[in-house]
């Protein structure tokens, strides 16, 4: 891997760690649960993507797995909350 | 236990199985069909219904034009239309809950463009009656609340393509 | 040369990424209310997921790496259950939001949604 | 040399992060946002992980801390009460 | 602000200055070591040499090498217990009638149309997904544990959005327990695999042993087709796989039982011992 992509790589990783943060500013603040659960959504997509830069820039690709895994978690986790909400049994 | 239905479900699996594993190695191909099979006749009751229209290539051939539309000219558009609206120091935002009439009938075509709608942003869809055959779309500039009009402008170049894939 | 082309795309790819999850973050602080949110959240997931997964894959295939194949199609699986899980999730959040009436739809337009839900309690009672 | 600085800051700001959730779900008398925080607090050290090399324990970790438990949290609290001190 | 909440601010913040001062560079206390330990470099020199198979375990992946291979004897305590936890929490739901759903319509049951199909088609993606982190556990991170609990996101999204009374008949308490079982007989079998061929090919041979060793000379296939299988590991994952997936969804299915099917039970038994 040349130098070129590397230093976009440095260029790229603080503006996403700046937009992870301020998901979290919304998770903290939400007003309701839905808002919370909303923005943890959006922080696991956006962690998805900076493991798929970071792997490039480890050069490391058994990390690729754990992307994978984080998304159909969170996507459980949308559930859990959807269905809690909807007053049913969890099972029904 | 019907094969034909399986057909399809199997090759999805084989392919999802040998492009995550990356390579085509004996060991990958031997697993892989045999994981392919296991997971196939597993899924293929609550995937397929129709044989015939899985199997059937032209609808392959449609779901890829769909692809190119999407991606490249739907997609773009919304995200460009959402951006303005965030940056902007007013945010002109005029929202609200419309009635959107929708003209598929099969199970695959109804979540195809109601996943399409989800996914470009300005619109989301809150909730479907699958009696009156109508999703409740949250819409980021309503500019007409005529359930005629909202489908002409939401979801109908969607429909074009989709029915002809699954329906 | 192709090579060098995959890697050029690749990088377009992560740096509309990036900006469009920025916009995105940055919605998710500005918009009023929850239901206005979800559209900020889809940007997030769409450009600002989909979109780098994707160029991080076409990097690394136009890359020297020992397995690069694998990373692809590790890349590109991820960015497929990406795409299909965010509209599920969000649609089941809003729907359920909706029902239990938990957050506000202010400000809003119109609200078709809850004239027809109170009409069907209306012929229930 | 900029490399290494810059996930030194990327651990230490994760880290932190991770560090007020769990303040947070402590101190939250709401069970069903002490679930949510701590599902926050598991992405966050999902995230340290990664930048730490261990796929191992990241792979167990993501499914007991984001997945399993906030899931086991959710049908108990169905079953019972939502708030604490009541 | 109470007393409560700064106590445990205190705590929080003081254990965390310790933590990063212990792993600091600085720190010249005790758990900074220069060198090597003994044992470590015994791993890291033996675990792929092919140059000297006395003590090598045919697997690329060093983790698993460790986890299931030179300490195979506590990684099976430890997984035993586990079991150990879904078998009390099989008997504490011992006593249910089986339940039934109030509706048979499927579109009153679990979430919309939407999700119920996007699950479905997930579903197929996750059974590859898992099967590949859990097949090649023994050349890539992961393996049993981490497939298995891949798995288990399968159980637990359909049983939410489609409802525990729409799976299939085969998916009930009954045949996950029958799985279980075939799970942790594939990890016994394993285990005492060595054992049965030394005693066939008329050789010293140990519990848990994978490659040969220098005086017993047993030894689990290395490699399989093109690959690097490392014997023992490979069984050992594909076993935990299993168990592991289907303890979930066994731990998951009575978790989500309805609550009306223990009131009759409770309020009998409440009557019988007052």
């Amino acid at each position: 891997m040349d130098t070129q992509v590397f230093t976009f790589i440095m260029i790229i990783l603080p503006i996403y760690l700046v937009s992870l943060l301020l998901y979290l500013i919304r998770a903290f603040k939400g007003p309701t649960i839905s808002d919370s659960v909303l923005s943890i959504d959006a922080f696991s997509f956006a962690a998805i993507a900076v493991m798929g830069i970071l792997s490039l820039f480890f050069k490391s690709l058994v990390l690729v797995s754990i992307a994978i895994l984080l998304s159909v978690w969170t996507y459980a986790l949308d559930v859990f909350v959807s269905k809690y909400l909807e007053k049913k049994e969890m099972g029904e | 236990m019907n094969l034909k239905k399986s057909i399809v479900p199997i090759f999805l699996a084989f392919v999802v199985y040998v492009v995550f594993s990356g390579s085509l190695s004996i060991y990958d191909i031997s697993t892989g069909i045999v994981v392919a099979i296991v997971a196939g006749l597993l899924f293929s009751e609550i995937l397929v219904k129709n044989v015939s229209k899985s199997l059937s290539l032209m609808r392959l051939g449609h779901l890829i034009r769909y692809a190119f539309y999407y991606f490249f000219v739907a997609e773009v558009q919304a995200h460009l239309d959402v951006i303005k609206r965030i940056l902007n120091p007013k945010m002109p935002i005029n929202p609200g809950i419309v009635r959107v009439p929708y003209e598929v009938s099969s199970d695959y075509a109804i979540v195809g463009v109601a996943g399409s709608i989800i996914n470009t942003p300005g619109t989301v869809v809150i909730d479907i009656d699958e009696e009156k055959k109508l999703y409740y779309v949250h819409w980021i500039d309503v500019s007409t609340q005529e359930p005629g009009k909202c489908r002409q402008a939401i979801c109908e170049s969607f429909e074009k393509y989709l029915t002809k894939v699954f329906d | 040369m192709i090579d060098l082309i995959l890697t050029i795309i690749g990088e377009i790819l992560i740096a509309v990424g990036v900006f469009c999850s920025l916009v995105a973050s940055i919605g998710m602080l500005r918009f009023p209310n929850f239901f206005v949110r979800l559209h900020a959240a889809t940007v997030g997931s769409m450009g600002g997921s989909f979109l780098p997964i994707i160029g991080a894959g076409l990097i690394a295939l136009g890359s020297d790496f020992p397995d690069k194949w694998m990373f692809f199609g590790g890349l590109i699986v991820a960015a497929i259950i990406v795409m299909l899980v965010s509209p599920a999730g969000s649609h089941a959040l809003a729907r359920a939001t909706h029902r239990a009436r938990v957050a506000p739809v202010e400000p809003k337009v119109t609200d078709h949604l809850k004239e027809d839900e109170d009409e069907k309690e209306g012929e229930k009672d | 040399m900029y490399e290494l600085i810059l996930i030194d800051v990327f651990l230490a700001v994760i880290s932190t992060v991770a560090l007020i959730f769990t303040f947070l779900t402590i101190m939250q008398k709401d069970l069903v946002k002490a679930a949510i925080y701590s599902s926050i607090e598991s992405a966050s050290y999902l995230l340290v992980f990664f930048l730490l090399m261990s796929p191992d324990l990241a792979g167990a970790y993501v499914a007991i801390g984001i997945g399993i438990y906030p899931a086991v949290v959710f049908f108990l609290i169905k079953k019972t009460e939502r708030y604490e001190d009541k | 602000m109470n007393t409560k909440t700064v106590i445990s601010l205190l705590v929080i913040i003081s254990s965390l200055l310790a933590i990063s001062y212990a792993i600091a560079d600085q720190a010249t206390g005790v758990i900074p070591q220069t060198g090597l330990r003994n044992l470590a470099s015994f791993y890291l020199e033996n675990t792929l040499n092919p140059s000297n198979k006395s003590y090598w375990t045919a697997s690329p992946e060093a983790t698993s090498a460790i986890v299931w291979d030179y300490r195979g004897f506590d990684t099976f305590f430890e997984t035993s217990v586990f079991y150990l936890a879904i078998v009390g929490c099989t008997l504490v739901f011992e006593l249910y009638e089986p339940p039934k759903s109030k509706t048979t319509k499927q579109t009153e049951l679990g979430l919309t149309i939407i999700v119920k199909v996007i699950t479905k088609i997930v579903g197929i993606l996750i059974v590859c997904v898992s099967a590949s982190i859990a097949l090649h556990g023994q050349l890539t991170p992961g393996g049993g544990f981490q497939g298995g609990a891949a798995l288990a996101v399968l159980p637990i999204l359909f049983i939410i959005t489609m409802s525990r009374f729409a799976l299939d008949r085969k998916v009930n308490d009954t045949s996950m327990i029958i799985i279980r079982a075939l799970g942790l007989c594939g990890i016994g079998i394993t285990v005492i695999l060595p054992l049965f061929l030394g005693f066939i090919t008329n050789n010293n041979a140990y519990i848990i042993q994978n490659q040969m060793k220098p005086d017993a000379l047993v030894s689990l296939p290395s490699t399989i087709a093109d690959k690097m299988m490392g014997g023992s590991l490979w069984m050992l994952n594909v076993s935990e796989y299993i168990a592991v997936g289907a303890g979930f969804t066994l731990a998951f299915l009575l978790l989500s039982l309805p609550e009306r099917s223990f009131k009759k039970i409770l309020e009998e038994e409440k009557y019988a011992t007052y």
